[in-house]
């Protein structure tokens, strides 16, 4: 008798089963596909739906760079080539290369994180897709530059004024060893 | 905060102190360190330690649950992470192997799982388990050369005609040593 | 009388196979359709993890360890984290604790959907895999939103988390878990208790506890082997303490103790465990810092010691050696697919090819975490 | 068809004297090559783009949609990019046996046609042996994947052949069985005599003329789908176990032809099921004309067994795969004696009721709809749960 109802217990469970998962997949029919059709069909580019913190290509901005070689020694893979030397006359340090291997860069985030103005930060661009390793290398310095010199008070030369703004801004996203919560916190908590 | 059961360490104390009693001359030594105390066992005596150790009901160690090989330059030494799944304690047991030609009995009798994990320190760190049913590399190539997690272990430039390395196409203007 | 000529088979399955997740080979001794023995190869995902450990120093390890785990990277990012703590007697905020767990948890989640959408695939129904991979999918934009990467986080940090939870996270994180729990339901009707399903995995790959603790099988698999076994409640770490939920065990209900089916069904329990701590941790989280502080050159003093974080795969050990200086002596990590892997082999005499597929798929094997 | 060629012939289409044989076979040929070329090949190959919408669908997806409008010349591109593919042979494989596996699948996929009931005249020839004919061509399927897992000399492809065989071999059985009730109750083995023994209503079907029927179209659908290898039967091929099975070694214009011929015996599954158990091309008398009625036919037929071919699409992307163990033991512990318990079953419901039941035909026809009522309430449930949006649209 057992052999029996197992025998008949096996096609009930199978029919009741699979009318179940039949179930499931007739209810798709009208649900809406989640599909996102990057790259051409697509309300607006994918690269402006990406969250702020999204460590896509490495971007430097030299007006505030500062010339610390923060990054260069937070990077763990030697992506990151800096030379700063001093003005034999100003005294003040003179960027003439800054040159990120992306071919290399495992965009982990341990260089921005020390960057004292936020000069170097991730962009939301992923598309950097190329014919040769070499094309891969981002030279920065097209000709030797002096190396920003953060002031006492805020800034006020209108050129810079916006883009160390933007650095601080991408700076406040790190967590603060030790520090308190920042403030963007409180008002969505 | 409580990252591991304060007596822990107590525990594998009075563990270390035991088994010092029991196989007095075959324990070299018993740490105090103060993370995760250890005792160093004599290589002959492994098996016979770990023995007791898995079959004594008030120790029951019944999993080997991490070994691992270290080269400290002028010693190579396997770690035992013995751990009871009954009495929740962990002890950790260590060999003092030469460079040269390390060899220690393998545990394999006792914990399957050694199996596998003394494949990879005979790998990478080329110390010969002996008894052990299936020594081959198991990570790197069967045909690799030296033992790559050693301290002096210079990686070949190219393995069978491929070449290993890539050199940064970056050249640094001021040629300063990197 | 003559006997008919039989000649074992010998199939070499892998390195490039649909169902060998990752890179792994097989070399299967076969009887026709029957294994003789299934002889795992693995190293073809050999990146020397551990080498590069001594070279790159505590800090620049840690977008490393991502690499070990890539399905789950937020445990191995927190081993690293946890044994360089021990090491520098670091204590971390709770705050960050809390991140850790949420993000962790998240990621087990992202892990087990993956983890059961390719097992459903490798028994051949492709509509779970989808379902899965596009709930994971929105785990990982939620993720992408926390720490800027959806499979290599590079979040945990020694002492803490990199970044705290954005604005609106919070409650954005709360209504997908909303909406994660009936999907799970749903996903058990369409594929869990399909009897199809059911008869492939049930009495395939039976480990029985004495084995599996034998064999240091860890997380899911011990304890659908019936072992009540789970770090984050037996060993305690970060914040679990505080939190409430349920080690689910296997109880062979559908075949026997430590099948695959079981095996399968302790990762979809665990979900719903998972989606019931991250509630409590999105509403308990205090305020506070979130990262402790670390000096830049991290040098912890001369010591070793071992941390046993539950991932995804299970307890996951790492034992690490430093001697005072900024780059450890030396980094192991024992992980769960290593062991798992160590007993494909014994399991695998006597079943069928397709039920090794059914195996690998319920042991969960990821190919890096093996060779890492 | 024969009269529309005497009718050809003796309006002086073929001058005075034609050679009557001749033009027969002529005329043959081209209704052939009309019907194979302007509706089996293109069948199996829109059937493809038609499955991966359908799939794509149930998976949250939305399929290829990017050749053609909503990507309906996917199939074309498919077509040409893999005729523009190198054909490789490889070197240990026994290169007659392998290029010539890939023509025999396609002849064992064109010859079931020639029965194919598309309304009461379009029927390329009435064989009195119909349905027979059909099973016993399709069943030749089986010789070109075992020689195609053979030749190619590879392991995966040939346990992928090897299962093959065993299963369509074994399939057969529970098919054939299944194919009997019908035959029981019409006494004739032509599809348009058995069509003609149904009538266009529900209650009419074979498939509901009594209980012992309608397990039998059961066993015949789930056995054509393990003949087609089309999952959850579909382990000559499974990707995950065999990589592709016996088709592993194939490429270009060779690989197109098993896929065709394997999506392509959708329709002849359908066209199984339907002139067997819906009522084939049965449709309400409701014009003289006998154009009309054919083209109303015609259009019924089609529409009756693309149902049946999106059914077995539906199956196939819920369905995980069974093991051939479980394939062996389902077929011969299940279906098989299923089968004859129906063959019993109509046997003596026939001496009962040699007419046929009226009643419970009607019984049988409230009943499935009350089943489907059911469906749609659990369609419904899992709306409701999963909280997803309800989205309405044909094609994407």
């Amino acid at each position: 008798m057992g052999a029996v109802a197992t025998y008949l217990g096996n096609i009930r469970q199978t029919v009741s089963s699979i009318f179940e998962g039949m179930a499931v997949t007739a209810s798709h029919f009208v649900r809406k596909p989640y599909t996102v059709q990057y790259p051409d069909r697509m309300p607006i580019r994918v690269q402006d739906t990406l969250p702020f913190r999204y460590r896509g290509i490495l971007e430097v901005d030299l007006e505030i760079c500062t010339g610390c070689l923060a990054c260069e020694r937070a990077c763990p893979i030697d992506c990151i080539v800096i030379v700063a030397e001093k003005h034999p006359q100003t005294k003040s340090m003179v960027l003439s290369q800054f040159d990120i291997d992306i071919a290399k860069c495992m965009f982990c985030g341990l260089c921005s994180e020390p960057c004292p103005t936020g000069s170097i930060h991730h962009t939301t661009e992923f598309e950097g897709a190329d014919f040769s390793l070499e094309s891969l290398i981002r030279r920065f310095v097209k000709e030797p530059v002096a190396a920003y010199r953060p002031k006492k008070g805020p800034e006020t030369d209108p050129r810079i004024a916006p883009i160390l703004s933007r650095g601080m801004n991408f700076l406040t996203q790190w967590a603060q060893p030790g520090g308190e919560k920042p403030p963007a916190d409180e008002e969505a908590a | 905060m409580a990252r591991w059961p304060p007596d822990a360490r107590v525990d594998a104390l009075s563990i270390y102190a035991k088994a010092a009693d029991r196989f007095a001359g075959k324990v070299l030594e018993v740490s105090d360190a103060k993370l995760d105390p250890w005792m160093v066992v004599e290589p002959a005596a492994i098996v016979e330690v770990c023995g007791f150790l898995k079959d004594d009901p008030a120790t029951a160690m019944d999993c080997l649950s991490n070994q691992s090989g270290v080269d400290y330059r002028d010693r190579i030494e396997v770690v035992y992470h013995l751990f009871s799944y009954r009495h929740r304690h962990s002890a950790i047991l260590k060999v003092k192997l030469p460079r040269d030609n390390p060899s220690v009995p393998t545990l394999e009798e006792l914990w399957k799982s050694a199996n596998w994990m003394e494949r990879e320190i005979f790998d990478l760190l080329g110390v010969n388990f002996e008894h052990h049913s299936d020594l081959r590399r198991l990570l790197m190539p069967e045909d690799w050369p030296g033992y790559p997690l050693r301290k002096d272990f210079v990686e070949p430039l190219e393995y069978h005609g491929i070449s290993t390395t890539r050199e940064s196409p970056i050249i640094r203007l001021d040629a300063k040593k990197k | 009388m003559s006997t008919l000529k039989t000649e074992e088979m010998t199939l070499n399955m892998g390195p490039q196979h649909p169902s060998t997740h990752g890179v792994l080979r097989f070399v299967i001794k076969a009887d026709g359709e029957v294994m003789r023995e299934a002889i795992p190869d693995v190293g073809y995902l050999h990146r020397s993890i551990e080498k590069i450990a001594e070279k790159v120093g505590y800090h620049g390890f840690m977008p490393y360890t991502d690499r070990v785990d890539y399905v789950c990277a937020m445990f191995t990012n927190q081993g690293w984290g946890m044994a360089s703590e021990k090491l520098g007697g670091i204590e971390v905020p709770r705050r960050g604790e809390y991140c850790r767990v949420i993000a962790a948890e998240f990621n087990r989640i992202a892990s087990h959907l993956l983890s059961v959408g390719t097992m459903a695939m490798d028994i051949g129904a492709n509509t779970p895999f989808t379902h899965a991979i596009r709930e994971r999918e929105m785990i990982n934009d939620l993720i992408e939103e926390l720490c800027g990467a959806r499979l290599t986080f590079n979040y945990m940090r020694i002492g803490g988390v990199g970044w705290d939870l954005p604005p609106g996270w919070r409650e954005k994180a709360l209504a997908y878990l909303d909406h994660l729990d009936p999907i799970l339901d749903e996903y058990n009707s369409l594929i869990s208790f399909n009897k199809i399903y059911i008869e492939r995995l049930i009495h395939v790959g039976v480990i029985s506890a004495e084995d599996a603790i034998n064999y240091n099988l860890v997380g899911p698999n011990l304890r659908a082997s019936g072992v009540k076994w789970d770090i984050r409640r037996d060993i305690p770490y970060s914040v679990y303490p505080e939190l409430d939920f349920e080690v689910p065990v296997g109880s062979g209900e559908f075949g026997t103790l430590g099948d695959s089916m079981d095996r399968y069904m302790v990762r979809i329990r665990e979900m719903k465990e998972s989606v019931k701590i991250l509630c409590q941790a999105l509403k308990q989280i205090p305020d506070g810092a979130v990262l402790a502080k670390v000096p830049r050159n991290f040098r912890p003093p001369a010591g070793e010691c071992q941390v046993r974080v539950e991932s995804a795969r299970g307890d996951m050990g790492w034992y690490a050696v430093s001697d005072g200086t900024g780059y450890p002596w030396r980094v192991h990590v024992r992980t769960g697919s290593f062991a798992a892997m160590g007993i494909v082999q014994k399991l695998s005499r006597g079943l069928m090819i397709a039920d090794l597929v059914a195996l690998i798929a319920s042991l969960d094997v990821i190919a890096p975490e093996i060779d890492r | 068809m024969q009269q529309l060629a005497d009718h050809l012939i003796a309006s002086g289409l073929f001058g005075a004297h034609p050679p009557r044989d001749l033009i027969y076979a002529l005329i043959i040929f081209v209704l052939c090559l009309v019907v194979f070329m302007g509706i089996a090949f293109p069948f199996a190959a829109i059937v493809t783009w038609v499955e991966r919408r359908v799939w794509a669908r149930i998976q949250s997806r939305v399929g290829p949609n990017r050749v053609g409008p909503n990507g309906f010349l996917q199939w074309l591109a498919d077509g040409v990019k893999l005729a523009c593919k190198e054909d490789i042979i490889p070197n240990q494989a026994d290169p007659r046996l392998f290029k010539a596996a890939p023509y025999l699948v396609m002849i064992a996929y064109v010859l079931p046609w020639a029965v194919v009931p598309f309304s009461s005249d379009l029927i390329l020839a009435d064989l009195n042996v119909g349905i027979l004919y059909m099973t016993a061509v399709t069943a030749l399927t089986v010789v070109g994947v075992l020689m195609a897992g053979w030749a190619s000399n590879d392991k995966w492809s040939l346990i992928g052949g090897i299962r093959s065989a065993a299963q369509i071999v074994s399939y057969e059985i529970p098919a054939g069985l299944s194919i009997f009730p019908v035959v029981l109750i019409t006494g004739t083995l032509s599809m348009q005599g058995i069509i003609r023994a149904q009538g266009w209503a529900p209650n009419n079907w074979f498939l509901f003329n009594n209980p012992f029927t309608f397990a039998a179209a059961s066993i015949l659908f789930i056995s054509a789908l393990a003949e087609g290898n089309r999952t959850p039967f579909d382990l000559p091929e499974a990707e995950s176990e065999l990589v592709a099975g016996y088709v592993t070694e194939y490429s270009g214009l060779r690989y197109l032809f098993f896929f065709m011929a394997e999506w392509g015996a959708l329709f002849i599954i359908g066209a199984i099921v339907t002139a067997l158990f819906l009522g084939g091309w049965q449709f309400p008398h409701l014009s003289h004309s006998r154009v009309v009625m054919n083209v109303l036919q015609l259009i019924t037929f089609n529409v009756k067994v693309l149902s049946v071919v999106f059914l077995s699409m539906w199956i196939r992307a819920t369905l995980p795969r069974v093991r051939i163990d479980q394939l062996m033991s389902l077929c011969w512990k299940y279906f098989v004696p299923m089968s004859f318990i129906n063959l019993i079953g109509t046997a003596l419901w026939v001496a009962i009721w040699p007419d046929g039941n009226p009643v419970a035909g009607y019984i049988m026809a409230v009943l499935a709809f009350v089943v489907l009522v059911i469906f749609l309430r659990r369609v419904i449930y899992y709306l409701r749960k999963s909280r997803m949006e309800i989205y309405v649209s044909p094609v994407i």
